[in-house]
């Protein structure tokens, strides 16, 4: 039998393992764009990629910020959608069931206001069937209170991820703002707490100014930036945290090709979120997991565990 | 709706700074008022696609038409191809027009918002409605497809704001004064949004049910987003957000809140 | 006589004032993007500048980092030169003669690994004729000691500017960096600290990686970015500094065109400093020059002080 | 050493994936070795100019040649360029390489590193020199320009690396053979820069004066940003670091330190 034929071990291994969870692969969708995969199921077969991650969830519904909501910058997306979701109890009774009835695990991501708020969303979270681990959005730059309040302080972190931690015996995993002075300060605060996994990066926090009409193009004046244009922000968060922390990173921020995809795994990364791609195009992510095998193919590579962390430096810095 | 490559097949000036694009594309047959989503370059900047509606439809061929003015890096980027070249988009997109059949209809249409309007004219014709197509533009080299529109059997009223032709001043002045004796079942309008909110006002004055086309900044276009939300009544009376990629774009005019607080 | 024949009173009025500098417009050069002016002089008629801003000068000589020291992305450009500059004496030797032939101020950037370095170069260059005030780089984040160390926290930042504030009666202008949580509080200590001006943004850390080869791209490993990818990030961050602090800001960041340095003037940028754009094309300055006077024709805006601040917000952030 | 906007006169396929552009364009006179540094789009991605080597240059015309390979953004960009487009360049640009007379010289060029040494073995020649051409290709198919050459007298010698043409090897092993019996008064070469340590060595072992161009990515390209410094030596033996826009592209061989200290 040639390589690559037996189903059981298929070749090459893309499998990661990931805060007691074991991927298929390492892509997954970056939290905000890519709804609750109904939006997407059209375009792309949720069966093949690594985990279903939902758009940030709160406690009551949310309306989201005044529009526009999304303005496009070189290179880049500002965005100010304000957490719109449909809280807690809808997402439960009318998201969920469709997103159960596929393979890979589902990764609920959570915001509130409070640190009780986050650890009430772990508690109901916990029950319900399909939930296979939380991600806590302490980054999100486009709301008032909470989100990346939180995350900026490394002691205001733990106190969430703490809190979350002690609500839960899910998988957790912290997602991080790159709008901070010493991210691995923040990171290491959140391993501390008790962390399974970190996600960086959230959005850098922008504004766009429309100079004909004299005034910001965001109804919220300010917004988070996506895309290519942080890709090299991203990388750098990823690689530093990486080195600093036991536990896996997923990484993020400007993926839209297997290249960056590849990039962000030979910094460190054990897995990669895809954003601002699916808006551009929703088959990315398809993309991407097939670049990654054709990668490893022609570099007779057997498994995608060889290349993370392989970046080659050449002094310590 | 659908993701698929497109090929052009013409692409031509029609009027200063309006371009007229044939596509060929392999899609499912797509209703007036829908959009495609195409990407307008190869790299990333611009990054992402561009919300264009469709403008006509021939199923033999299997053509979509667009009518686009250029206004940016998107739309310069389009207007530069060439028949051959190939264009990625996504749809049809969108929820459209919501047409009766055998009715009188008035369509309003200001400058590119003619774009829909056009496609949306020969379908209410084929339902058997009496179509009144109020078309407002700024000046008489702006009007297109006047002798097409004559053909199909519409009744064609003009508004120039510079008064170079038709009635001179606002489109919505001249469906006004229409509205004093006509009687239309329904109005369908695209255009900017100040001429929108008054169609919307004279609309609900003549108690005629009105559709609008709105326009939002896009990304995803799939509704996946919640970019392009914008600010419509719920049944019960309270504000809520919905799409203009998937719930719009076009809405029941009495839906849209034209004034949210501070623009 | 028409309105713009006064030669004495040239319409529209492009002058500002800047930490007692009067800058016949406001437009000058980034430090770093420009050299020391020679470079430039071929393409560019310096005395049409708003003023002249060198690359940073250190006491020492200083060869700068391993190639490759600058690598494109999307929109962006990331670098990691490491302050190459001939040192102090052969800047006043050999570059402050040519500098001080034009008629716009120059502004002299420094940077050390010590306060006291700072001090020292502030002392030396007071009595250098022809500089009209220096710029303190406490923020280049490709420098091991000093730098980015000194601008990442308020009190740090504050020790710099206090030791150059004491050691020169020349204006100062304290140059900021982005990496940081809270850019207010570094902007309010160094007013404080008795900086006559503040100018932001210097580039934001990255790094670029050789997915073929495995390895980081800059010699250097990690880089700077700027650019038109960081726009919206510098946008934001001038915005927030310029109605938090008295004294005047510099606003750079991916300033490309007029349009761009428009933007900045609305959010409150007294003046704006052009870098990546002049390594792009060595006229941009001329052009930003020429397109903000269109647009102050076109609008009949008489002065461009009535733009700067001039942003509609609906409501307070 | 100006700014201007070239017109495409041509600009078509030589090799795979290899392009000969020409340019008309109003600039000083260029010497062989020195560079132009062009913009590759409109908008911000790709946003640096690129730079490329003066492949040729035509005075009653006022035309440049390039001959460069389509590896990435920039150059696919230049590929799609059509007679009649506008292309911003700077230049020419930097120090080219100097030239004696009436002295016999090896030209040593791998891959598209024959894009200078054209231009530099048409001026060699007009300077009454004899010119061996070292030409190192991966395969036949990229062979360029033989009858020219052959044309102006210069002697070619051939390496492919497939061997399916001329000596089959490396071209820097077939100078190395050549050199064991021909005498030369000055070495010239462009191409990889493992090549051109090997071509060094070759100068240093045989006390011949080399002139190489080197690589490094670029930023201004006026000697402003010292994005493309690199290391050589000074005449004291230490290591400083000098521009490649500005200070090169081309060194003297000794000069250059050919293993910085970690690649
Ligand atoms: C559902 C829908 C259908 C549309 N149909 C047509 C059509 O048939 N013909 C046509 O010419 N135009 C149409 N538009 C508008 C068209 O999408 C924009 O003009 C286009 O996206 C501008 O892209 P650009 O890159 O050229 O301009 P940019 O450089 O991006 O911006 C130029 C200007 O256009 C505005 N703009 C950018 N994106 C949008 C957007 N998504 N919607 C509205 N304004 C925008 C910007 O705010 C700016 O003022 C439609 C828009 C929507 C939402
Ligand atoms: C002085 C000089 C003269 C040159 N002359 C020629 C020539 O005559 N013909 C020719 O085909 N090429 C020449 N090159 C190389 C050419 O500049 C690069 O191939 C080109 O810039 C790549 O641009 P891109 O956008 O297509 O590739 P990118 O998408 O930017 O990158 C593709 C690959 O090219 C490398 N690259 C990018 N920029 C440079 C750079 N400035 N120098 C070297 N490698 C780079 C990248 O690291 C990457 O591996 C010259 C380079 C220099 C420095
Ligand atoms: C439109 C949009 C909405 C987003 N919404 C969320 C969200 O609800 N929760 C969250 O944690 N991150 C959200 N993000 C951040 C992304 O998950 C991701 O961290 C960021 O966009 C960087 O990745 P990218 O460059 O691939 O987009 C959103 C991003 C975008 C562009
Ligand atoms: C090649 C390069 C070199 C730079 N060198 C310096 C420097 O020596 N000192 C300094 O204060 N800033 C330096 N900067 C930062 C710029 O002055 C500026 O703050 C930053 O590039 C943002 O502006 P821009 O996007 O217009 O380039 C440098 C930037 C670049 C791109
Ligand atoms: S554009 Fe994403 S929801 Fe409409
Ligand atoms: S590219 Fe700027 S100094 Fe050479």
């Amino acid at each position: 039998m040639e390589k690559g034929e037996d189903k059981a071990h298929p070749y090459p291994n893309l499998t990661v393992e990931l805060a007691g969870l074991k991927l298929q692969n390492p892509v997954m969708p970056a939290s905000g764009t890519f709804g609750f995969g109904e939006e997407y199921s059209r375009y792309v077969d949720l069966n093949a990629l690594g985990a279903l991650v939902t758009k940030s969830i709160t406690l009551e519904p949310r309306l989201g910020n005044l529009p526009p909501r999304v303005v496009e910058t070189p290179a880049g997306l500002l965005n100010s959608i304000g957490l719109q979701n449909p809280g807690l109890e809808v997402f439960i009774r009318e998201k969920m069931p469709f997103l159960r009835r596929f393979k890979p695990p589902v990764i609920v991501n959570i915001a509130g206001s409070t640190v009780e708020e986050y650890a009430e969303l772990a508690r109901r979270l916990e029950k319900v069937p399909g939930v296979a681990a939380l991600e806590v959005n302490i980054s999100c730059p486009n709301v008032k209170e909470g989100g990346m309040a939180f995350g900026s302080d490394p002691q205001q972190a733990a106190r969430v991820i703490k809190a979350v931690r002690q609500a839960t015996s899910l998988p957790v995993i912290a997602k991080l703002t790159p709008n901070v002075t010493d991210i691995v300060a923040v990171a290491q605060a959140v391993e501390e707490a008790g962390a399974d996994a970190v996600s960086l990066i959230n959005t850098l926090t922008g504004m766009a100014v429309d100079w004909e009409k004299r005034r910001p193009v965001l109804g919220n004046i300010v917004g988070g930036l996506s895309g290519p244009a942080i890709k090299p922000v991203a990388l750098y968060a990823v690689w530093r945290v990486a080195r600093a922390v036991r536990v896996p990173v997923i990484g993020m921020g400007g993926i839209m090709s297997a290249r960056d995809a590849l990039e962000f795994l030979l910094v460190g990364a054990r897995a990669v979120a895809v954003g601002t791609a699916n808006l551009v195009s929703p088959r990315s992510m398809l993309e991407i997991i097939h670049g990654l095998k054709e990668y490893l193919r022609e570099h007779n590579i057997d498994d995608i565990n060889e290349i993370i962390g392989g970046l080659e430096v050449p002094f310590p810095l | 709706m659908s993701l698929w490559i497109g090929e052009v097949v013409a692409n031509f000036l029609v009027a200063p700074d309006i371009y007229r694009m044939r596509l060929r594309v392999d899609i499912e047959e797509p209703g007036p008022g829908q959009f495609v989503h195409l990407r307008c370059g190869l790299r990333y900047d611009p990054l992402l696609r561009r919300p264009l509606s469709i403008h006509d439809f021939d199923m033999d061929k299997g053509e979509i038409e667009l009518l686009y003015r250029v206004v940016g890096k998107g739309t310069a980027w389009l207007a530069a191809r060439v028949p051959g070249d190939k264009v990625s988009g996504l749809g049809p997109l969108g929820r459209g027009f919501i047409l009766p059949s055998g009715k009188t209809l008035a369509l309003v249409a200001g400058g590119i918002g003619f774009a829909p309007l056009f496609f949306l004219a020969r379908k209410a014709l084929a339902l058997g409605n009496r179509v009144i197509f109020y078309l407002g533009v700024r000046s008489r080299e702006h009007l297109l497809r006047q002798k097409d529109l004559a053909e199909f059997g519409v009744q064609l009223e003009i508004a120039t704001e510079d008064g170079s032709a038709g009635f001179p001043g606002l489109v919505t002045d001249l469906l006004a004064a229409h509205l004093r004796n006509l009687r239309f079942d329904g109005i369908f309008a695209c255009g900017p949004k100040n001429m929108l909110a008054a169609v919307a006002g004279l609309a609900a004055t003549y108690s005629i049910p009105a559709q609008v086309s709105l326009e939002e900044h896009m990304a995803c276009g799939l509704g996946a987003c919640r970019g392009c939300a914008v600010p419509v009544y719920r049944e019960d009376g309270n504000v809520t957000y919905e799409n203009v990629c998937s719930e719009g774009p076009v809405f029941p005019a009495h839906r849209v809140v034209w004034k949210p607080s501070w623009r």
